[in-house]
């Protein structure tokens, strides 16, 4: 149709917001992924006590589904070894310690380490998704949790690949503490993503194997 | 971002056409997203080995294979569009950037644009094609009902065609006006240049078409029988096209939920210095309870989406009774997003019509403070009502009075909103322009949408109207009289700013008395027909209302009609007469209004700084004037 | 208004008299015709409201309706008449570019309305309320067990809906099952509505009854029919193919008429009477999935 | 775009185009229904007598010849001429007797409401099964129904034994062949109208309650009666 384009001369730029609004920006839009993903994990939990409370046709839990205690526990270990270093990494940062950088790699590894024990449960447990309705919530919850660790280590990722980048060609990228290159505020992001769902998975894995 | 665009300066030699081809674009996005279809066709029969016949190797209902493919057809579209670039540079370690390079020339407006302007302008013709669509589809509906018995469309393909113009309509349109206008003008309203995150901007839109294309897809599968409720456990035994709608529906919601949270970012951090709360425009303040919803709400839509196509394929039982399920855990869930979603495309409305109405009434907007208390009210309220859908359904009927009560508090905050349409008209000098007619009505409609709604939400009337064409004409008093009537006011009331040409106002005037006479005369009737008993959905009636249903098919003819009027009269208006809009036509001295046209790509030279609201219209009155002068003490509105 | 006609009439163009009341002129006009038209509506609109007076629970409805419409009309013309009004007086002399009054607000007024409002809605709740627990609600579907349960002997009927039909039992005539929904007249029924498959809902239009049919569900009704005629039954929940065909007439017939005609059935049904599952308030029937 | 000409042709080009998108739309979709059978007049009716002819077959699986896009599921198929055809819209005089014969070649499944199981509203109260007038049959045995709700007509019928020599496994399947039951009923049509006629029987393999694909879909095991 017929629109009026405006002239953009090549290759122009929208100038950045103050860099301080960024950080701002990315600071709020965490919170608000982690308010949007509360409710997308309420749905479960609701379906958690509302199935369990209707017991239809006593298929709420056969005898035999139980998922390994084991696995369970090192799961939980892991979860909250990887939030305490993405923790620790956050302050690091905050401090301009170096060394935070290995505080968030590690966060990363556990975080991977709670996917892959969640993996060997799905080929190690006895039941399948179609064993009533309880293990139709443990499948389904823990899948869509383990997608959103994934999302969350990939965040993480990211400042550690920004970091190690950086370190080997300051000349290309400056001081990446550069508020600027929000990579302070995009890792204080990130961990508190990740600390919140982290907070969420202890909540599922208490819902799902201890009541 | 937008790689996909060519230089039309002389220093750069344009490039040869393969090279523009080549690289992302909408091309690539296509040819990749169909890909990506096939490739997800192919795992999913690989990983499943369902019913087949030695006759074919086609095995015909394979809702892994089905579900698979859309969702590897959407990933596919958007590598295509470059969404991918940014997040692998990230992977890589490429610092973040808050820059953005921006592309010239037409093609910006079919690739990934970082720009909101263009994002609005994408928003507005995208949503308008499928607006069109579901309107096609409410045309066939009505033929059918020309007859008490099915004999235009097949049984099916009616129950297929009302869950599909449902759909289509509740969403699509939910970002209806937060898509193009919100997105065009929030930033220019807050004095900001850009969204705070303009690739999730540009993310909200394409995933939004790629939404609309799968559910016009479920055509070639059978269409789905639910309607746009999408019930288990008729969902679980339908057949593929069923997926379609999971699909359209989940990326709908992950659209929402995107949309809203960069919403909300953007005016809780980008506001210009001395912009305060007190002084956003209520539009703004609509935008932003919108986005609460939308970020709150959407997720479960999302999640019990999910919940349905497990169900449908790895045979999960959330709402199959016989393995432990529950039906009622659908109805529960669906509505928790259902009810903030019906207020998602109410409080947009509020806003538009809010904003429009000082503008036209020469007044200040009246009660600034009370409009706001009243849409953060409704959007709190709107949390604590669903179960009014289900009076009838003997889900926890001991809680009824409850659900009574709150639905019926939240007319309170809907009242707010029409005491400050009063206020403002209270003696105001009203100039009928077609955005002006276009509030107007309006305020007709929701309250009619309104009062009907008292009806649904006592629980004994409830019984009558529950399900029938009551309930039907009640919510498109609300929403297509209250959100497509704000709708349109936006369109003519914003349009010649955004592509700096002016509407043929003859053919609007035209446009808008057909379009509220027929509206009028399509669902009035509608009340009537529920309560004398004719159910929704049902293809076969009794002969009895045979009479109303011909006189209601023919006005809502009327009604599609009018929509052709509108179609003409911007091809007319647009491509023909292409008449230049000023750069202030309605006088308004809100701030979108007073950057030239067309709008820069960043907006202002520099930021502007805000000593007031954008509502000091009108001569000053001595204050403590009485009621008759409805001035008194000054409660609201921080004026300059 | 006399305050503030003259000096606060925004900016009046040279000559022009000082502006009507507005205020006094509008009220008025908005108290008479409420005044004329609530009780027009309650008396004339009222009787013909839906669903008629065929049982108690259907003229329970048709008050409700009557007071609840009757509460809504000086709503409905609050705004309607202001909008005329608005349209007629406020409008922008053709070719003047004036100016309105800079009224932003008025303390009173605002806390008036809301005042007003939520006295006005709370009135709304607490009467629906009201009318709910006093059992005019008893016609929807109140779940498996209903917290007020009209006094005395009952009739119990069973509704079996399924993908597409709905089909009767009565467990105290041997649990017979019939295609059609035959009922006593002023006798107290107790509908026990469930479904077979998908969620239906079963609408008895003129009994002003109706209540979800779900899976696995027992969904209990109450209505006594007052009047000797024939109902209409729908389905009023979208539930496949032929919703809109799930569609039939039921009979409310005298006690001695009933009880020839559930006779009649159990002498016809008696054969399949034999295969039918024992009396339960759910069923869940196989097969769930054929050929899985 | 030079010119109001060009303009005028590119716009009319897209109306053009549009509108032959919404074409096939209805076409193709929207209104695409099997063709109507009329059922054959009954040469020389007697009075009273059967005044027209349906014959009909149910199979388990409609085959690729009647159904290329889904081959697998079940079915009826009716005789026009000499030529099975898939279609369920049958057209029938009003207030006439029509004779209606299903060769029933699918197995038993049974019935989810055994209640159905009953033979209504057929002359006599009765439908001939191989030959032997039943009023009623064993609710499992039932493989299909044919039930015209609003002409109150429902007819059970009984399936193929598992154990039968010879089952037919993909439609069109031969009478003259192949293992089937045979059921004949006459019914009266009553006034002018569109019924819809169904089977309850949860035969759709693969879906919940056996009531979804073919059992929602014309052409397969619903489908309207024509009282012209």
């Amino acid at each position: 149709m017929g629109l009026q384009i405006p002239a953009v001369p090549a290759g122009v730029e929208i100038p950045p917001e103050p860099p301080d609004v960024g950080a701002r920006a990315l600071a709020v839009g965490a919170r608000l992924l982690a308010g949007g993903t509360t409710f997308f994990f309420l749905s479960f939990l609701f379906a958690y006590f509302y199935l369990r409370s209707i017991d239809a046709d006593h298929a709420w839990r056969p005898k035999h589904v139980n998922p390994s205690t084991g696995l369970g526990i090192a799961f939980i270990v892991c979860l909250v070894i990887s939030i305490v270093l993405a923790v620790l990494a956050g302050r690091g940062m905050k401090a301009r310690r170096a060394g935070w950088v290995r505080f968030a790699a590690g966060a990363v590894v556990f975080g991977l380490a709670t996917v892959a024990i969640q993996c060997i449960e799905y080929t190690t447990q006895n039941f399948g998704p179609t064993n009533g309705a309880y293990a139709s919530v443990f499948c389904a919850w823990t899948a869509f949790f383990l997608l959103a660790t994934l999302g969350a280590m990939y965040w993480l990722e990211t400042q550690v690949a920004t970091e190690f980048r950086a370190s080997r060609s300051p000349s290309e990228h400056g001081d990446i503490r550069d508020p600027d290159r929000l990579i302070a505020p995009g890792l204080d992001a990130a961990v508190f993503y990740w600390g919140y769902l982290g907070a969420i998975g202890v909540i599922t894995y208490v819902v799902l194997y201890v009541i | 971002m937008s790689t996909t665009t060519v230089s039309r300066t002389p220093e750069r030699p344009a490039r040869p056409l393969w090279r523009r081809l080549v690289g992302f674009n909408l091309l690539a996005a296509v040819v990749l997203g169909v890909g990506g279809y096939y490739f997800g066709w192919w795992i999913g029969h690989l990983v499943t080995n369902t019913k087949s016949f030695e006759y074919t190797e086609k095995v015909d209902e394979n809702d892994v294979a089905l579900l698979l493919a859309y969702v590897f057809g959407v990933v596919g579209f958007l590598i295509g569009m470059g969404f991918a670039n940014y997040p692998v540079q990230r992977l890589l370690g490429r610092p973040p950037s808050l820059r953005e390079k921006e592309g010239e020339g037409v093609s910006r407006y079919f690739g990934l644009c970082t720009d909101h302007k263009v994002v609005g302008i994408q928003y507005l013709c995208g949503i308008g094609l499928f607006f069109f669509i579901g309107g096609l589809n409410a045309m066939l509906i009505r033929t059918e009902l020309l007859h008490p018995t099915p004999t235009f469309t097949g049984a099916n393909q009616y129950i297929s065609l009302v869950g599909m113009h449902g759909a289509m309509m509740m969403g699509m349109m939910t970002s209806g006006i937060l898509g193009p206008f919100a997105n065009y003008f929030v930033p220019i309203m807050i004095g900001a240049r850009r969204m705070a995150f303009p690739r999730i901007e540009a993310l909200t839109f394409w995933l939004l078409m790629a939404a609309g294309f799968i559910l016009t897809s479920t055509i070639f599968f059978g269409g789905f029988p639910t309607g746009w409720t999408g019930y288990e456990p008729l969902n679980d035994q339908a057949v593929m096209g069923m997926d379609s709608y999971i699909i359209f529906f989940a990326l709908v919601g992950v659209s929402m939920t995107l949309l809203g949270l960069n919403m909300m970012a953007t005016i809780i951090t980008m506001r210009a210095p001395g912009l305060t709360w007190s002084r956003l425009p209520i539009f703004v303040w609509a935008t932003f309870s919108t986005s609460i919803l939308m970020v709150l709400a959407a997720p479960m839509l999302i999640a019990v989406l999910l919940m349905a196509a497990l169900d449908r394929t790895v045979d999960t039982t959330f709402f199959i009774a016989a393995g432990g399920g529950s039906s009622y855990l659908f109805e529960n869930l669906f509505w928790f997003f259902g009810h903030p979603e019906v207020y998602i495309l109410a409080l947009p409305g509020f806003g538009v019509i809010l904003e429009l109405l000082p503008v036209f009434a020469r007044k200040p907007l009246w009660g600034y403070r009370l409009a706001i208390a009243g849409m953060l009210g409704v959007t709190l309220l709107s949390f604590f009502v669903w179960q009014h859908h289900l009076f009838v359904s003997g889900i926890n009927a001991d809680l009824r009075p409850f659900y009574i009560l709150s639905t019926e508090i939240i007319s309170i905050p809907t009242g707010f909103i029409f005491l400050c349409f009063i206020g403002t008209l209270w003696r105001s000098r009203i100039s009928f322009t077609v955005p002006m007619l276009f509030c107007l009505a309006w305020a007709f409609n929701f309250l009619l949408g309104g009062l009907s709604g008292v009806f649904l939400s006592d629980a004994p009337t409830d019984t009558t109207t529950h399900g029938s064409f009551f309930v039907m004409a009640h919510f498109h008093y609300t929403i297509m009289g209250g959100l497509i009537f704000a709708f349109f006011a936006a369109i003519y009331y914003w349009v010649p700013k955004m592509l700096g040409l002016n509407f043929n106002e003859k053919l609007g005037k035209v446009h808008f008395w057909l379009m509220f006479i027929a509206f009028n005369s399509t669902f009035l009737p509608l009340f009537a027909l529920g309560m004398e008993g004719m159910p929704r959905r049902a293809s076969f009636y009794e002969p009895k209302f045979h009479t109303l249903n011909v006189w209601v098919s023919v006005s809502a003819f009327v009604l599609g009609f009018s929509m052709l009027v509108f179609l003409f009269n911007t091809v007319y208006s647009f491509i023909f007469v292409r008449q230049k809009a000023a750069e202030n036509p309605w006088h308004s001295k809100s701030i979108e209004w007073q950057v030239p046209t067309p709008v820069p790509v960043n907006n202002f030279e520099q930021i502007p700084v805000f000593d007031s609201d954008p509502y000091d219209y009108g001569t000053p009155v001595p204050v403590g004037a009485g009621v008759g002068g409805m001035g008194g003490p000054q409660i609201s509105g921080a004026g300059g | 208004m006399s305050s503030s006609a003259a000096p606060s009439d925004a900016s009046p163009p040279a000559g022009e008299p000082p502006g009507p009341n507005h205020l006094r002129r509008f009220l008025t006009i908005w108290i008479v015709a409420s005044v004329i038209a609530t009780p027009l509506v309650a008396i004339f609109l009222g009787p013909i409201l839906p669903p008629g007076k065929a049982s108690d629970v259907a003229a329970g409805q048709v008050t409700d309706f009557t007071v609840t419409l009757s509460l809504a009309t000086p709503v409905l013309l609050l705004v309607v008449l202001y909008l005329i009004y608005a349209i007629v007086a406020f409008r922008q002399p053709s070719g003047a570019a004036l100016e309105g009054p800079a009224l932003r607000g008025h303390a009173g007024l605002q806390t008036f309305w809301i005042i007003t409002s939520v006295v006005l809605i709370l009135t709304l709740a607490t009467y629906a309320t009201f009318r709910l627990e006093q059992g005019y609600g008893a016609g929807s579907g109140s779940g498996p067990n209903p917290l007020t349960k009209p006094s005395g002997p009952r009739l119990p009927v069973q509704v079996i809906a399924q993908e597409w039909a709905f089909t009767y039992r009565y467990p105290t005539y041997g649990g017979v099952e019939t295609t059609h929904l035959e009922l006593p007249v002023n006798t107290e029924v107790e509908l026990h509505v469930t479904s077979l498959d998908v969620i239906h809902s079963f609408w008895a239009y003129q009994l002003g009854v109706k209540a979800d049919a779900n899976p696995n569900q027992d969904n209990i009704a109450f209505v006594k029919p007052t009047k000797i005629e024939t109902f209409e039954v729908h389905c009023a929940e979208l539930c496949g193919i032929w919703h809109g065909a799930m569609f039939d007439h039921g009979h409310v017939v005298s006690g001695p008429a009933f009880a020839r005609w559930i006779a009649e059935q159990q002498r016809f049904f008696a054969p399949v009477t034999k295969q039918l599952p024992k009396y339960s308030r759910t069923y869940l029937p196989e097969p769930l999935r054929r050929g899985e | 775009m030079t010119g109001t000409a060009g303009k005028l042709a590119a716009v009319l080009t897209a109306v053009a185009v549009v509108a032959a998108l919404i074409a096939l739309y209805i076409t193709q979709w929207a209104t695409a229904v099997p063709a109507t059978v009329v059922a054959t007049p009954t040469p020389g009716a007697i009075a009273a007598g059967p005044t027209s002819h349906l014959v009909l077959q149910t199979d388990a699986a409609v085959g690729p010849q009647e159904s290329p896009s889904h081959p697998d599921w079940v079915g009826y198929l009716v005789l026009r001429g000499h030529q099975w055809v898939r279609s369920t819209i049958y057209q029938v005089p009003a207030h006439s007797l029509v004779h209606v014969t299903i060769y029933q070649f699918d197995s038993d499944t049974g019935l989810r409401n055994p209640f159905l199981a009953k033979v209504q509203g057929t002359s006599g109260g009765v439908e001939l099964v191989d030959g032997k007038p039943l009023n009623h049959i064993e609710a499992e045995e039932a493989s299909h129904t044919f039930v015209v709700p609003s002409l109150g007509v429902f007819a059970p019928l009984p399936g193929v034994p598992e154990e039968a020599k010879n089952q037919c496994e993909f439609g069109p399947c031969d009478p003259a062949t192949m293992a089937h039951r045979t059921i004949e009923l006459t019914f009266r049509t009553g006034k002018k109208g569109r019924y819809r006629w169904q089977c309850f029987v949860p035969c759709a393999a693969g879906t919940y309650f056996g009531f979804g694909g073919p059992m929602q879909t014309l052409g397969y095991m619903d489908g309207y009666i024509d009282v012209v």
